[in-house]
């Protein structure tokens, strides 16, 4: 179906938008952000994805992604909360 | 019936990559970081919610959409928790929001 | 794909090395989609599980420990420049010589594989081929990676633990080896904020439905994608998780590392067990099909042990290197307790 | 028609930066990123390989589909790459554990200083 399509092509423009604001992201916690939603958008992608191929048995990895990737996110904003994941050094520096 | 689910699908998928769009023009123009925390983390679940439930639509009552409505769920809990984690870090950090509208002119009007 | 490659220029070119690392994980994003995309699902599922959660976890636990900083010096190496050019004009000349890209009739598709596609679902009677060659098939080959996962996780314990047991020789008073039991506050553990609520009550939600979503992984493994390896992550991600969101010493209340010390072994001898038992049954080293009457149930269970071994394996190797770069961090800490007092 | 080999040519854009990382950069974590790049480019392009336009997951399906025989795409090389994944995080780990320790010994993680030092002792 073509509506799969458009859909399909909406969220890579998003995840494009997401990732040009994770390269330009004046602080990490833009990146952050930006590599969360891109994160979100991939679960929708491959779910799209599964109906478009017409074998949409494989959400087993939308799944995967809903769930680890929020791991990732808040071991990143464990490591900056406490400065490192111990607290021995400064705070990171912000810009690249 | 088809018909019906498949313009519910249509309306609902459609509707999803709009928001998605959205999200993405947001987090990419927005101002400062927490507005695209807004951005980012509102419309993204909406869209991840009806995408998933116009697809469902389409799969029937079958495992497909059992994991479809898995994956609303997790998205629907982890999402919002990732966004605020993310904000409240930032904040704590010292990343103060930028006030330029309201808040800045009470502020000016205070001062004077 | 574009994507992809705009990601990695940009890796290269951010100094701060923390940035870099986000930027990592949203290649190996992009990554995961390409694959789907070519159609290789159990791929992108590993690279899934390991990507988002384990690879990101392990670097932020590396910069921890070592700082996020690259030494400020932007300058442009010449030679590997030029190396790289060489390398990669050569490498596109060889393309031209390459098959077409998804052509049926390439080398590549001539070989083996029309024999594993075409007699696997008669052979195996399991629908994923993937798993069907992984474990079986190429049962050897499955096994020496195993081995060597299992090398890996030891050998991080080897290096990351060996101050602690050095000084735990030199003086007695040292810092106990299991600090939770005196309520000291290890490095995740400044769980006392707050703040944390609601990371609090989502993960206590949630680590139920990953432990069971993994297990579910591990024994759908036959009929979708998933299998020893994605399982393993996946629950190692979701011990990972508990860890980060209450502390490492609850996790260590859990599992402890004596019994993931074990647990590495008992995976990689539960493999080597089956290999043995179907010799012991008159078969070939892991040549299931003795193992049962007919040679079809026979590699059902022995698929079914395997991945079991892997999966175990590959979970317990997972997270002995967490505990160990996280526990670093707090041996580090003590140390310099010990030298303030 | 020459987008045939646009996989490959991803292919060795990756493996060109992924190699600068690595050659260039005197930062240890960051030649490992590099590594893990390099890795990525060569996933990349096994998987490639394994592709057949038109096929699909090798996974049978027991379902009437569609084509009369599906074709499915090779999974040998789903296979390799799969445990190659988990090998290379594990021996990634090993890798930035060495890091950690030299950092502990020398105070630094840049290459070039440790050098230093080496040839200053």
């Amino acid at each position: 179906m073509m509506i799969y399509a458009i859909t399909a092509i909406a969220i890579l423009i998003s995840i494009a938008l997401a990732l040009t604001r994770a390269i330009m992201g004046p602080t990490s916690y833009d990146r952050i952000l930006s590599a969360n939603a891109i994160g979100t958008k991939t679960v929708l992608l491959i779910g799209v994805m599964g109906f478009l191929a017409g074998r949409p048995d494989f959400l087993d990895l939308a799944l995967v992604y809903a769930l680890v990737n929020f791991i990732g996110t808040l071991a990143v904003l464990k490591y900056f909360k406490f400065g490192t994941l111990r607290g021995t050094l400064s705070k990171p520096a912000d810009n690249s | 019936m088809d018909m019906i689910l498949d313009i519910a699908t249509w309306v609902l998928l459609l509707a999803g990559s709009v928001l998605l769009l959205i999200t993405g023009f947001g987090l990419l123009r927005l101002p400062d970081l927490y507005t695209r925390i807004h951005a980012g983390g509102m419309a993204d679940t909406l869209a991840t919610f009806l995408i998933f439930v116009g697809l469902s639509f389409q799969s029937g009552f079958s495992l497909v959409s059992v994991k479809l409505l898995l994956v609303i769920v997790f998205i629907f809990f982890t999402s919002p928790t990732a966004s605020y984690a993310l904000a409240q870090a930032s904040f704590v950090a010292g990343l103060k929001p930028k006030l330029d509208g309201f808040g800045a002119r009470e502020r000016a009007k205070e001062d004077a | 794909m574009l994507l992809l490659i705009a990601g990695t220029m940009s890796v290269l070119f951010v100094r701060n090395l923390f940035v870099a690392t986000m930027l990592l994980g949203i290649v190996s994003f992009t990554m995961a989609l390409i694959f789907i995309s070519l159609d290789a699902v159990d791929v992108a599922f590993t690279e899934a599980a390991v990507g988002a959660g384990i690879s990101t976890v392990l670097y932020i636990g590396t910069l921890a420990l070592v700082g996020s900083q690259e030494k400020d010096k932007p300058k442009f190496a010449a030679g590997p420049m030029v190396i790289c050019l060489v390398v990669g004009a050569v490498l596109y000349y060889a393309t031209y010589e390459m098959p077409r890209f998804g052509e049926p009739n390439n080398p590549v598709h001539t070989h083996v594989a029309p024999r594993y596609v075409n007699d696997s679902p008669t052979e195996i009677g399991v629908p994923n081929m993937v798993t069907s060659v992984l474990a079986s098939y190429r049962g050897y080959d499955t096994f020496g990676e195993t081995t060597v996962i299992f090398a890996a996780g030891i050998g991080v314990l080897l290096i990351l633990r060996q101050r602690r047991r050095r000084k735990n020789e030199d003086d007695e008073t040292d810092v106990p080896l299991d600090k939770g039991k005196t309520g000291q506050s290890g490095s995740l553990s400044g769980l006392g904020s707050q703040h944390d609520l609601v990371p609090h009550v989502i993960a206590k939600l949630l680590i139920p439905f990953i432990f069971v979503f993994a297990l579910y992984v591990q024994y759908h493994g036959d009929y979708g994608p998933g299998g020893g390896f994605q399982e393993g992550e996946i629950f190692a991600a979701g011990i990972i998780l508990y860890a980060l969101v209450f502390s490492l010493d609850y996790a260590r209340s859990v599992v402890s590392e004596k019994a993931i010390l074990f647990l590495i072994s008992a995976g990689v001898l539960l493999y080597g067990g089956v290999g043995i038992a179907s010799m012991m049954l008159g078969g070939n080293f892991l040549d299931y099909n003795v193992l049962a009457s007919d040679p079809v149930a026979g590699q059902h269970l022995g698929i079914l042990l395997v991945e079991l071994g892997v999966g175990i394996t590959v979970t317990a190797a997972m997270l002995a290197i967490f505990y160990a770069f996280v526990g670093r961090a707090d041996l580090i800490a003590a140390k310099a307790e010990q030298e303030e007092n | 028609m020459s987008f045939g080999f646009f996989n490959y040519w991803v292919f060795i854009i990756l493996l060109m930066i992924g190699l600068y990382t690595v050659m260039s950069r005197s930062n240890l974590v960051k030649k490992m990123i590099g590594l893990s790049l390099f890795q990525i480019s060569v996933f990349l392009f096994y998987i490639s390989m394994g592709k057949i336009s038109g096929g699909t997951a090798p996974i049978v399906v027991d379902g009437p589909l569609d084509t009369a025989a599906p074709i499915y795409s090779n999974p040998l090389p789903h296979v390799l790459i799969l445990t190659a994944i988990v090998v290379g995080i594990a021996t990634t780990a090993l890798g930035l554990s060495l890091v950690v320790r030299i950092r502990e010994s020398f105070g630094t993680i840049d290459e070039e200083e440790i050098l230093e030092m080496k040839d200053g002792a």
